[in-house]
């Protein structure tokens, strides 16, 4: 009998104490974020992969070496470099990302000779309505500028351009 | 049976290779061998097979609780006989392992159970890690899929059918229980054969997040592996990472700085804190306590902070490179974790009132779903699971690696092994991390983050485990020199904890069942891999 | 005449209070626990997200409605309005001031507790009719629940109606002129409440809707407008009973300075603010534990209870 | 669910096929409506895989879907009006995922969160057996939030431009049963032969072990 009530009372202290806590909760600030209107700082959060700009002379560094396309664990890479018609170096024409594919591991970050690729940081809240957005060429704000890099005519039949080689075939 | 008389017996070293002992025997006394094992105490910790020219190798991997003794032991199946004995009578844990093997390989396990496929569909027809399975036609998939819908729609009613499930009127009846259920923590199918809301019997059906690492990673070279250590466990993401880099690492012969050290068992050790918080929110919420979940996730989204410091994710952590970090900690970082621990202590003081002594949440977890230490041996239980039946195993002390042995953490254990002793053996390794983590912060010593490595791993086979967050981890490489590993089996701790759960259900009612399963703390990507 | 003029003028009246205090209630629970859960809650859609629940309702009026193909299709439509008919009904006992009662019955209190209790055929009959055996399994846990817990209910407010004498909601509030029943009658004001709280299917004693276990319980099968209808009713179900709770223990419309029917309100919603300050602190209790709580708990409390007061009562006169 | 998967033709299962509902086609309710609809998202309590964790952490205290109305998880399909795919979305899930969106109520909607769900993301690989690569392959899809995880943020983002699309009355989801061309190069897979087991036993025992190759950047 003693036990039954004690059991009892026991039990409801204990929920007592719960409502307690959740009552002291009640009374603190949220800690909600009102995401569209504040941000957070976000420094090292690693976002879609861009090209790094470099300071002297506005342009990327990318020297189409295909050390990132070789080592993307996910495939989402591709480039297209162009023998130049002026000095006959390879010139980087084509350089996409395919973002839906990419796993942001930062291999290709690693693997740059050049450091020449980035992660993106603010633009981590990116979202689209078709998927034809996704694939994100990297060349494209360089061309808008028309750097340096960009202007350099090509020879036309690419040659150099990395074959793809044959699939595999069916099992 | 002593091993050292069988053929191909070698002695090995248990630092590099992760094994102390290495035999063949064949296929007619394995069972013999799994029945002594058995006898000593030691657990059926991996089984895997290996696909070769002219066999197939079955490996086994045994281990015992306590400081690890762990020996490997093969059989060679020839590709014409296709048939291994099962030792399911004998490790119940073997029972899903050669499920697995079936699935993956097409071995016959002869005197299983019921041998059928496990992560792949029913109505497959392929034995994706044969080498002989060169993937599939492009546009396979869409095809592929929308054949499967009809299938499998039909394929349910056949399987009740054939397997003697039809309805009785007797009153007893089949629940589905997932995969799209609230409380199923992602894509877990369990069907529930009940009597009114009584549990008689339960059968998990995985695989609906299979996702083919293993495969993948035979086509990809070591350092593309690492995004799908990330994302098998993803909520325990470290704890892979440092799986591979030490398996890796073991059989390159390279070590990394202290710096690297200490960082990663920083990291790690965080990151096990964000894994049991997750899992107490949800836990939570399955017993109907939504609030804990909000806090746990709050305290979570600060030391989701401190790590995306570190690594720059949030989540799928591709942090750890070979002998080495992906990037170096910013010295904001230590500043940061000491401001967060103090509130954090304050936090686990709130949950114990709010919830480990509350009466309706003990009244709902005391002596329900209990686990004995010999099913638990049986079934091949590790981690926070294993410990609340009280054994005291945890890697990180039996088979210590990197700076742990030098760390002073104890490892929490409790007495009763049902879902309370697991919610307070993580409540308090949460605790137990922390001292961890506090005790690092300030020896974090200067040095290189990254080493140089070679591209291909030596010859070999290599195996290697670590203590994740639910259990043990653990990794069998099978290298030929070349730059992508050969095979590579990662023996994942949930897999055999969620076989387990057939013993734990019978009896309870459809409300303990979601408390059993939050309490084995599953990732069914991890499962199902 | 007369008579039907104030009929369909009180039928107009009540039915446009629920509705809006539906809404209400939601928003206040929204808001509830996001306080409690150190979040916002509905904050984008009006001033504080006041207008969230009118977007939610006017949506769900909007949604297709779906009929399980092999349930019952008669009952299946008639559930929901089984459910939320008596819930209205209860309106009419409901003292909100001095005289502001639409009929005072002298068997008020039965009455209400008798019409909010009915509601489980409703639940019972939206599980059955939905051929889904989750559906079926949460109806069938409401019915036991609720066969359980009206008998604490109706013990511990017996002790109320034997030191009031009467039956009648009005009566009950005169009787408390000088001091609240909660004060004399405490442990019968804590098992009312309990006992409320399973009638209403609220948390922690929500198992037939139990989210982590039956899905949605017995509506799982409802959409649109339908299962509207049955959230419009559990939220009615929780002001009733807090107004009941109100009226029997904590003085009804009686307070200093402000009008009967503001104190009444205010009162009710405090008791609701309760229920949802509970609902957000606890874990579900199991089906086996809800009616071992009741038998071995409640119902026998609720006997000494009532003992007691008689007792006590006998030896006063 | 009841009983396993069904089929959107299955004769015996709930009808979910009807048309949008009739309710009203004049202009300015519609326009009411869908300001309703747009501001009251009850996504379906639904994960995959990874991306589930960050919509966990999305409803959580910090980010507050509940915020603008999308918190309310629904846990039965008849009951939401938002399909977050968040996941890998393997072969053997395939069926699940469309029944569940054929047993949601007109009009519904659907979010790829996260790369795996919009295109098969980093599992995707030249003759990979075991996932869907995108959503979009079996139901229309309003919003892509790429990402490996997408951080809550995006989430909501994608979210809020669901809600622009809804307002502004258009909102057809897409179905690209092909893929988009990905990378002009992709790397083909390299499969590997079997070796023979004699073969590498004889090199593995044979000292001495074959000499490291070159160091490189790890």
């Amino acid at each position: 009998m003693f036990k039954y009530f004690k059991e009892i009372l026991s039990g409801f202290w204990s929920l007592v104490v719960g409502m307690g806590i959740t009552l002291r909760y009640l009374t603190k600030k949220p800690v909600t974020l009102i995401y569209p209107k504040e941000r957070l700082p976000i420094k090292r959060f690693k976002g879609p992969i861009a090209f790094v700009t470099d300071g002297k002379t506005g342009d990327h560094l990318c020297i189409a070496c295909n050390a990132c396309i070789k080592t993307c664990p996910s495939r989402c890479m591709s480039l297209v470099a162009q023998k130049s018609a002026v000095d006959g170096k390879r010139v980087l024409t084509d350089f996409k990302v395919n973002y839906m594919l990419c796993s942001l591991c930062s291999l290709c970050i690693d693997v740059c000779p050049t450091d020449a690729l980035k992660h993106d940081d603010p633009n981590y809240d990116m979202v689209s309505l078709t998927q034809k957005d996704l694939v994100m060429d990297l060349l494209e704000p360089f061309r808008a500028k028309g750097t340096p890099l960009t202007q350099i005519p090509t020879v036309p039949a690419a040659a150099v351009a990395p074959k793809p080689a044959p699939p595999p075939g069916p099992a | 049976m002593p091993l050292a008389e069988t053929q191909e017996f070698l002695e090995k070293d248990p630092k590099k290779f992760g094994v102390g002992s290495e035999a063949v025997v064949s296929p007619d006394r394995i069972a013999e061998v799994a029945r002594d094992y058995r006898k000593q105490n030691y657990f059926l910790e991996c089984l895997t097979a290996v696909d070769f020219a002219e066999c197939f190798e079955v490996v086994y991997h045994f281990n015992r609780w306590g400081a690890s003794e762990r020996t490997c032991v093969k059989i060679l199946v020839p590709k014409d006989v296709n048939q291994a004995p099962s030792l399911a009578s004998i490790y119940k844990s073997a029972d899903w392992f050669e499920r697995e093997i079936y699935d993956m390989f097409g071995i016959i396990f002869a005197g299983h159970p019921d041998l059928k496929r496990i992560l792949l569909p029913e109505s497959a027809e392929i034995f994706p890690l044969l080498k002989s399975f060169k993937g599939e036609p492009k546009g396979a998939d869409v095809v592929q899929s929308l054949k499967l819908i009809e299938e499998d729609a039909r394929g349910f009613g056949a399987r009740l059918q054939g397997a003697g499930l039809e309805e009785a009127p007797t009153g007893d009846y089949y629940l589905n229980l997932g995969p799209q259920h609230p409380s199923t923590h992602g894509v877990l199918r369990v069907l529930l054969h009940l009597d009114g809301e009584r549990v008689l019997s339960g059968e998990p059906i995985i695989g609906y997040s299979h996702r083919h690492h293993e495969k993948m990673m035979e086509i990809q070279n070591y350092l593309a592996c690492w995004p799908n250590f990330g994302r098998m466990d993803y909520v325990g993401a470290m704890s892979y990472n440092f799986g591979y880099a030490l398996l890796v690492e073991k059989a390159m012969g390279i070590r990394p700085s202290p710096r690297v050290e200490h960082i990663r068992v920083l990291t790690t050790e965080l990151n096990r804190i964000t894994s049991h918080l997750l899992w107490m929110g949800t836990f939570l919420l399955d017993l109907g306590a939504f609030t804990p979940f909000f806090y746990c996730f709050d305290d979570r989204e600060q030391i989701l902070d401190i790590l995306e410091m570190a690594t720059g994710e949030r989540l799928t952590y591709d942090y750890f490179r070979f002998g080495g970090l992906d990037r170096d900690v910013p010295p904001e970082l230590v500043p940061a974790t000491k401001a967060f621990i103090p509130g954090f202590k304050k936090r686990l003081k709130d949950y114990h009132g709010l919830v480990t002594k509350n009466v309706i949440f003990e009244k709902r977890t005391r002596g329900l779903g209990v686990l004995t230490k010999d099913q638990a041996l049986s079934y091949g239980v590790t981690g926070p699971a294993l410990r609340a039946c009280g054994v005291r195993a945890d890697l990180r002390r039996d088979e210590p690696y990197s700076i742990y042995p030098a760390l002073d953490f104890d490892i929490p254990t409790a007495k009763d092994g049902d879902v309370y002793s697991r919610y307070l053996v993580r409540m308090k390794e949460i605790e137990e991390s922390l001292k961890i983590v506090s005790q690092i912060l300030d020896k974090i010593p200067a040095g290189e983050i990254k080493t140089k490595t070679p591209k291909n791993v030596p010859r070999g086979e290599y195996y290697s485990a670590v203590e994740a967050a639910r259990g043990v981890f653990s990794l069998y490489l099978v290298s030929d020199g070349s730059l992508n590993p050969y095979r590579l089996k990662a023996r994942t701790p949930s897999f055999s904890n969620l076989s387990a759960i057939v013993e734990m259900l019978p009896g309870c009612l459809v409300s303990d069942v979601v408390a059993v399963l939050g309490s084995l703390d599953i990732v069914l990507p991890e499962i199902d891999r | 005449m007369t008579e039907l003029v104030k009929i369909i003028l009180f039928g107009t009246l009540v039915a446009l209070f629920v509705s809006v205090n539906a809404l209400f209630l939601v928003w206040m629970e929204r808001k509830v626990s996001a306080r409690i859960q150190l979040r916002r809650g509905p904050l984008h859609v009006g001033w504080e997200g006041l207008l969230q629940t009118v977007a939610d309702a006017v949506k769900l009026v909007s949604k297709e409605l779906t009929l399980p193909k092999e349930g019952d299709k008669f009952l299946y439509l008639l559930a929901p309005a089984l459910v939320f008919a008596p819930l209205l009904a209860a309106f009419l006992v409901l003292p909100l001031g001095p005289g502001l009662v639409i009929r005072d019955l002298n068997v008020g209190f039965l009455f209400v507790t008798s019409l909010t209790n009915i509601t489980f055929i409703g639940i019972f009959i939206a599980g059955w009719s939905s051929n889904n055996k989750y559906a079926l399994l949460g109806s069938m846990r409401a019915v036991a629940q609720n066969i359980s817990y009206e008998i604490p209910l109706l013990l511990s407010t017996m002790g109320v109606v034997l030191i009031a004498g009467t039956l009648k909601m009005s009566g009950l509030v005169a009787a408390q002129e000088k001091l609240w029943f909660a004060a004399l009658q405490p442990a019968a004001f804590l098992i009312f409440l309990c006992a409320s709280l399973a009638e209403a299917n609220r948390a922690p004693f929500d198992i037939p809707e139990a989210e982590s276990e039956l899905v949605a319980g017995f509506h799982t099968e409802y959409s649109g407008m339908r299962f509207a209808l049955f959230f419009l009713g559990e939220y009615t179900a929780v002001f009733i009973s807090s107004a009941i709770a109100t009226t029997l223990f904590l003085g009804g419309w009686r307070g200093p300075l402000l009008p009967g029917p503001v104190w009444f309100l205010l009162k009710t919603y405090a008791v609701v603010f309760v229920v949802m300050w509970i609902r957000w602190t606890f874990p579900r209790l199991r089906s086996d534990q809800l009616m071992n709580f009741a038998w071995k708990v409640l119902i026998p409390l609720g006997i000494a209870n009532v003992f007691l007061t008689a007792v006590v009562l006998v030896f006063l006169k | 669910m009841t009983p396993g998967p069904s089929l959107q033709h299955d004769p015996k299962y709930l009808d979910t096929q009807s048309p949008a509902p009739g309710v009203a086609n004049l202009f300015r309710v519609e326009d009411v409506l869908n300001l309703a609809r747009a501001h009251s998202l009850w996504p379906l309590t639904f994960g995959l895989a990874c991306c589930a964790i960050e919509l966990m952490a999305g409803g959580a205290s910090r980010f507050d879907l509940d915020r603008f109305g999308f918190g309310v998880f629904r846990p039965s399909p008849r009951q939401a009006d938002l399909m977050i795919v968040a996941g890998t979305i393997s072969r053997k899930m395939v069926p699940c995922i469309k029944t569940l969106y054929d047993q949601m109520p007109a009009p519904k909607y659907v979010i790829a969160l996260g790369g795996c769900a919009t295109a098969g993301g980093p599992f995707k690989y030249p003759g990979q057996y075991g996932i869907l690569e995108g959503i979009d392959k079996i139901i229309p899809v309003n919003v892509y939030v790429p990402g490996c995880p997408p951080r809550p943020e995006a989430l909501i983002a994608g979210i809020l431009e669901l809600q622009k699309q809804i307002k502004s009355g258009n909102a057809k989801g897409v179905m690209s049963p092909a893929a988009v061309d990905d990378a002009q190069d992709a790397r083909p897979a390299e499969y590997k032969n079997a070796m023979s087991r004699a073969e590498h036993r004889k090199l593995l025992l044979t000292p001495p072990t074959p000499a490291p190759a070159a160091p490189t950047q790890g």
